[in-house]
């Protein structure tokens, strides 16, 4: 069986590049990546497409690495929060783009790419700024936005357990856009509490399997040194 | 004549969480909408999704409970109920798009006279973002906003037709204000009840668009 | 909290209509709520539009509504296996209309419906008999065929447990299509081998929250009087 | 010269199986790909995908053992492999059009030389149906056909245009049958190997297309 069990955040990350799509799991403070996104940051990477449903809050998730000068380009749904003091600067020194995303839409383009679709037909946006330029398309006299899928290159994502196939659970509301990021990225790369010995997480209640994961690194759970400014 | 009350912020939370009927499923938006899980009238057993994947949200727990795994939309920390369960962003928005909420409380910059209304984005001004609120608000089954009847500057904020940017069209079933209750009806704004010491003339002075005043306008129970 | 256990299987079924689109779970021989069809057959329903992976094998499954004469057409993607008598000989009479829609497609469909969306855009089906009269969308320089949601009035959903509130797990490979239809659906009714107390089903591993599920009826699990006819 | 020694279905099930690689998720399809389970490369971990949402089949169980609720596509009652997993049927679509599935083993009734291929529908006949080989053969990285080299009335069933309804577009790597295993090539069809005793002029005379013989063709290893 293919050992899908990083060592190192070195090794978890060696196949993230300059350039690459990032899909970066997490919402409010849940469910994020922290460690790979530590990794990310040491490794110097430079003009990465970030996907996340906020650009960062306080030090706190993509904030840091937009702070550390990885980042070219924000794709999210919820960009200036009161705590985004660090994307709002680097967006305002016109140091980095931004696609608003409607947060159903996001998930609905990502998932579209997990299953292999060019697209989906969303009956929201229709008269808003979200729709302009895009293709309308008409189903039973209703108009609807075509949205193209939203595929990455890389995903980062936060779980709670995996075994060796790489079987994923998630702990509570951490889950939120882990198991769509995991499906739609060309290459998952995971990052866990814990791991636990193959058998042990049950059938039915694995949320991620395996196929959807190429490497996991174990880092135990993550606690921020400070929660300053993640707040406001 | 009664002097003139305007409605706290927990007023207004309180007036719009008379209207959460048992066994709904409700989405709550950013600031007083959230203040309305405070305010379900006893015996209703009113479910609260939210967008980030949990449905059946209970009440904030004790400091000590606080777990950031479990935490609203709007970041605050929050419980479950029995019978709780969590998806993932995809499915949570197939239940707001997918028409399972009976009702979705939010705020606004502006209403207009149609159910349009602004949410989003301020022109000129970099705060907030779009969020999941196009997706809620199209899906809703009933939208509920609360608002201060105008802005800082007095301008009013149910308006013949929005200056702000559109969150989506159509959607509003009625406005809660610190002076009145208004209803979106396909005739327009009709004023359903003013605050205690409030004349419906009051309520048409600070209306950018025609309100139609009934001939019974009842008094919001604050 | 509304009770949504029903007592009797005519309870469960008083919503489903004549000529009603009927979504109907169930895979080979797993998942399929044969009770549920049983009440469909004994109410005397009329020129329902079935759907279901198959047009029913001997008498398991839709093949004894087709056989009480309650379908007036099958939407699925499996219609001739060797064990489908019953729609072989109603079709070749005339008397059932059929749409063959390939599996993953009835899926996406079915899926599309119960996220709100319009449809999907698709990469299969492409220059096939299934492509005919359909829009081609194309995005990046792919084609992809639009195809539009598929939603039902009725879902007959089978699964393992249901909580007061309607949550759901279901058993091993009997989940199949069950989930999708359950959230297609305008009106879902539930057939489960047995109900649990609430507060049993752990938040993390519940497959269909309670908010999908309209009613449910426990039967117990199933065994049907014979296998005869479902394996060829 | 060596007597001519056409491969069973057992043999062409275990010839094509020895194309599966350590780590693979590979979905079958019904008749010969079915068997190839049993003839995995010993120290190869091979996954088996089945589209009614199985990740991880294992073998089939003895009789006392059989679970309705727990059969492959095919309708065959299976077991799980450790670390198995269960999803529904739209992210089991996902995985196959996704692109997870490393390879898919699948019948036909016809492949043309641009790799298009046909399993689905016999015109003015009622047999089977699509199910979900339209999306198991677009998102599969790899697609292996088992078929016989000829019909029943000696006719090509490898062809330089399809006859019969399409399935799905260039996407067919390589066939097997009883006679040969042959590659689909952007030049066309290429004899990788023949049964034994066959001689590639064998194999061109019963194919109906061009066939590209390379100076080196192995003899299958049954």
């Amino acid at each position: 069986m293919k050992n899908k069990k990083a060592e190192t955040l070195d090794d978890a990350l060696d196949r993230i590049s300059d350039g690459d799509t990032v899909l970066v799991g997490g919402f409010g403070l849940s469910g994020i990546p922290e460690k790979l996104i530590d990794g990310v940051c040491d490794r110097g990477l430079r003009n990465l497409t970030v996907v996340n449903n906020s650009s960062g809050a306080g030090r706190i998730g993509v904030a840091r690495m937009l702070e550390r000068g990885c980042v070219g380009k924000v794709i999210c749904s919820f960009p200036w929060g009161g705590a985004s003091a660090v994307f709002k600067e680097l967006y305002e020194a016109g140091k980095v783009d931004l696609e608003i995303v409607p947060q159903g839409i996001l998930a609905e383009r990502m998932r579209a790419a997990g299953a292999g679709l060019g697209g989906v037909l969303l009956p929201i946006g229709l008269g808003t700024e979200i729709a302009e330029g895009k293709a309308i398309h008409t189903v039973d006299g209703l108009e609807y936005l075509i949205e193209p899928a939203l595929p990455g290159d890389i995903a980062l994502v936060k779980a709670q357990k995996a075994d060796p196939r790489g079987n994923l659970i998630y702990r509570l509301a951490a889950r939120n856009m882990n198991p769509i990021m995991a499906m739609a990225a060309k290459y998952t790369i995971v990052e866990v509490d814990e791991d636990v010995a193959l058998g042990t997480l049950a059938p039915e209640n694995i949320m991620t399997p395996g196929v959807f994961v190429d490497r996991y690194l174990v880092t135990g759970r993550y606690r921020p040194e400070t929660w300053e400014g993640a707040w406001s | 004549m009664t002097q003139k009350s305007p409605l706290s912020r927990e007023q207004i939370a309180k007036r719009v969480a008379a209207e959460l009927q048992d066994d709904w499923l409700v989405n709550l938006g950013l600031g007083i909408p959230t203040l309305a899980v405070d305010y379900v009238p006893e015996g209703r057993d009113v479910i609260f999704h939210s967008e980030n994947g949990i449905i059946g949200m209970g009440p904030k727990p004790g400091d000590a409970d606080v777990d950031t795994d479990l935490m609203s939309a709007g970041k605050g920390p929050v419980t479950l109920i029995p019978g709780a369960s969590f998806v993932h962003h995809a499915d949570s928005f197939a239940v707001a798009r997918g028409g399972r909420l009976d009702a979705a409380i939010l705020g606004a910059y502006q209403v207009a006279a149609n159910g349009d209304f602004a949410n989003w984005r301020l022109p000129g001004k970099h705060v907030g973002g779009i969020g999941g609120a196009m997706d809620i608000a199209y899906g809703a089954q009933r939208v509920f906003i609360t608002m201060s009847h105008t802005g800082k500057d007095g301008s009013p904020k149910l308006v013949e037709t929005l200056t702000y940017p559109l969150t989506t069209r159509n959607c509003v079933t009625k406005v809660f204000t610190e002076i009145a209750v208004v209803a979106v009806t396909p005739d327009g704004f009709v004023l359903e009840e003013t605050a205690p010491g409030y004349t419906p003339d009051d309520v048409v002075a600070v209306t950018g668009a025609p309100l139609i005043v009934p001939d019974e306008v009842g008094e919001i129970a604050a």
